[in-house]
């Protein structure tokens, strides 16, 4: 079950992405995302350390040391890539040239703010790029079960985990369903995996209206 | 998204009375002068303001488009190379806002680049501070200095490939790239257009990100 | 001046206690992997701040100078795949800095580029922003950031030329050029040392001017 | 005279120059400077329109539309020669990877105030680089006649003409001799062109102690 919602997560998640779109995917279920794009699908994929043109995995003898996404595992470039340093690949992040940013998160609140980089008690020794990301992006996908694995909702009236960004998401997409962030509001747009919309309002741990 | 190649009219045909424009070239080296022609020929925009290092020189490049009386605001580092920007000055038809030539380029790039302001040491203690604020920082007095937005970059490439990724020749680099990042629309003006892999990788000048539109030199 | 060359050991003599020190590389990619392991084995500093996007591996890269005890304080932005630093954290041995990987790039290049602080909407209303000057830009919160400069960097580049020009590989790059202008003392392991315009002029990625010293990658 | 004094400036200039520094030669006379220099002197020359290791003038059938200086003139690039950016050109005269340097001057003060783009009264449409390099460059070298051609002292105690800079130039070469500035007052540190000490007190506009 684990699998199969990440899976349809991400195959959900995919068809937002449209051809010439440049986009940036964070670490877990967004990883998933380019088996359901497929060869010549236009979308650009860029990765923040530092590559624009993410090609598939690469087969074994393809393997080249000096060629990683910011997950740090190997990949390919496609024909049209090009390289930068951080520096660069920030400023093109901050300065709005990701059409679309995909990542993980442990919270969203239903007026956009996204918890995804720390566990409140432990110490807090990660950020990465996500910040920038969610900030600079024009337009934030995330994607992640409805619920922990202990049964608590992730999607929340008001996040208590470490805050990435404040009023930053556009999209949530669960295994159950997809939630628009609106004017700060919630809105159910689409059902997913059979689920039913009180399946979504038992998962859910913030209000949300309904347009299906 | 990828570039589009278009004819130079149609690259300049969304650029509206009032906008801002940035041009790159140092002098006319590295500028777009078939855009620029657009610009003055196919264009009816006016009240522009013209970013970039010089105004080009009497009736040439962008000197063309002072003639027509189409600049309200000129920014830039170096005017002294085109006497007619001095003359309409001194009328009061245009606003000249100076700047130094390393703070123009910054500027530039911290639009490109999502930056809100930055401290530079730059100008303090002379008449191209005035009015900006001061702060002593690390023992050194700082002013701070804004991002510099166009909502349209005319730039000019040796190479551009099918995406839009540029490559510039030799000091034909200047302020394009800068620019390029700079503005809502951003139209590159190629030397050739090559395929993808013809611009090595590693030495992609400007992302495809940054481009918009292509054209082809005259 | 354009760059010596030099042996590790030599290249991190100058190192001293208290230093701060600039290492490329995003997790072992692009990391100067010699240079680390003569600042590991051929030098007594201490206390040392370290400025890195990761703090290595477990006995991996800089993570050998951490086990040595000899890091008081790491600035990066991901430390989570080093246990051990959270493990030297947690017993009040090191002194963490976290900052966004975008800021941490920027605060790098504003060092190098003689840029007193930038504003950046990055972080703004979280954890990462406690404590900074905030201040509204055209409708956007703004955090002020400061440079972050190192009293040495120790860089990787696949290939450096006589003078000490340097390109970089792939994703290999990462922040090294940052890192390269941002220090007093530069140090780059190069992979291949190569003649004279070996590097095409407009591929160098790193002129000369940042460079001081050059060592061969083991 | 006038072409023997901006020559015999530029010859004392050229010597002030060692192998191994990244220079900057501003318009007029120090663009004098490099026939001083010859070829493998070791002294790299940056302009900042962007081009690290400018060579001598190009043979006519040389000459490359894409390759000038910052006063517009065709150049040649040497071996080892980089191009770059304007805003990685003046990162790097910011960022005080300039060792020298020099430039022509309207005025200077005797605490090293430049005065160099700009007459009083007129329209002031010109900076380019020339605040950015006096106060990047480590060491800011000016050369010029020691009077403008009205007979008025360019030395002198506080510039009237609007400034590029404050307590910036290091040390000031007239054709009749050597001033350093140190700790904000004028040492005149040796004698040119024949000149002897009262021929420099006349033609300077501040004072000055004496050490040759």
């Amino acid at each position: 079950m684990g699998e199969d919602a990440r899976t349809l997560i991400a195959r959900r998640a995919a068809q937002e992405l449209v051809p010439g779109q440049v986009v940036n995917l964070g670490v877990g279920i967004p990883n998933l995302i380019p088996k359901f794009l497929g060869a010549g699908s236009g979308v650009h994929i860029q990765t923040e350390n530092s590559l624009l043109g993410v090609g598939p995995p690469p087969r074994p003898h393809e393997v080249d040391e000096d060629l990683i996404d910011a997950a740090k595992q190997p990949v390919t470039a496609l024909a049209g890539a090009a390289y930068f340093d951080s520096a660069e690949s920030f400023a093109m992040i901050r300065g709005g040239r990701i059409d679309v940013a995909v990542l993980g998160a442990l919270q969203v609140s239903e007026r956009g703010d996204i918890a995804n980089w720390a566990v409140p008690g432990r110490n807090i020794l990660g950020v990465g790029g996500a910040m920038d990301l969610v900030v600079g992006a024009r337009k934030v996908i995330v994607t992640m079960t409805a619920q922990t694995t202990a049964g608590e909702p992730k999607v929340v009236s008001g996040c208590t985990y470490p805050l990435t960004a404040t009023a930053a998401a556009g999209l949530v997409i669960t295994e159950l369903g997809v939630l628009a962030v609106r004017e700060g509001r919630l809105v159910l747009t689409e059902l997913l995996g059979g689920a039913a919309v009180k399946d979504v309002r038992r998962a859910t741990g913030a209000p949300f209206s309904v347009d299906l | 998204m990828p570039a589009r190649l278009a004819s130079p009219e149609e690259a300049v045909s969304s650029i509206r009375t009032g906008d801002t424009v940035l041009a790159g070239g140092f002098g006319l080296v590295g500028a777009p002068l078939a855009l620029i022609d657009a610009l003055v020929e196919a264009s009816k925009a006016r009240e522009l303001t013209v970013v970039s290092n010089n105004l080009g020189e009497p009736g040439k490049g962008l000197g063309k488009l002072l003639r027509q009386g189409r600049v309200r605001r000129a920014v830039g580092s170096f005017f002294t190379s085109n006497p007619e920007v001095a003359a309409a000055a001194q009328a009061g038809e245009l606003e000249v806002v100076l700047l130094p030539q390393g703070t123009l380029a910054e500027a530039l790039r911290a639009a490109g680049a999502g930056i809100g302001g930055f401290f530079t040491p730059i100008g303090v203690g002379t008449e191209l501070a005035r009015g900006k604020e001061e702060r002593r920082i690390d023992g050194v007095a700082n002013v701070l200095e804004a991002p510099l937005h166009g909502d349209a970059a005319l730039v000019y490439a040796a190479r551009g490939d099918e995406l839009g990724n540029l490559w510039y020749r030799k000091t034909a680099r200047n302020f394009n790239p800068a620019m390029a990042a700079a503005a809502r629309l951003t139209v590159a003006e190629v030397g050739e257009l090559v395929a993808l892999d013809e611009i090595e990788p590693e030495s992609v000048h400007t992302p495809h990100v940054y481009v918009d539109l292509m054209t082809r030199a005259r």
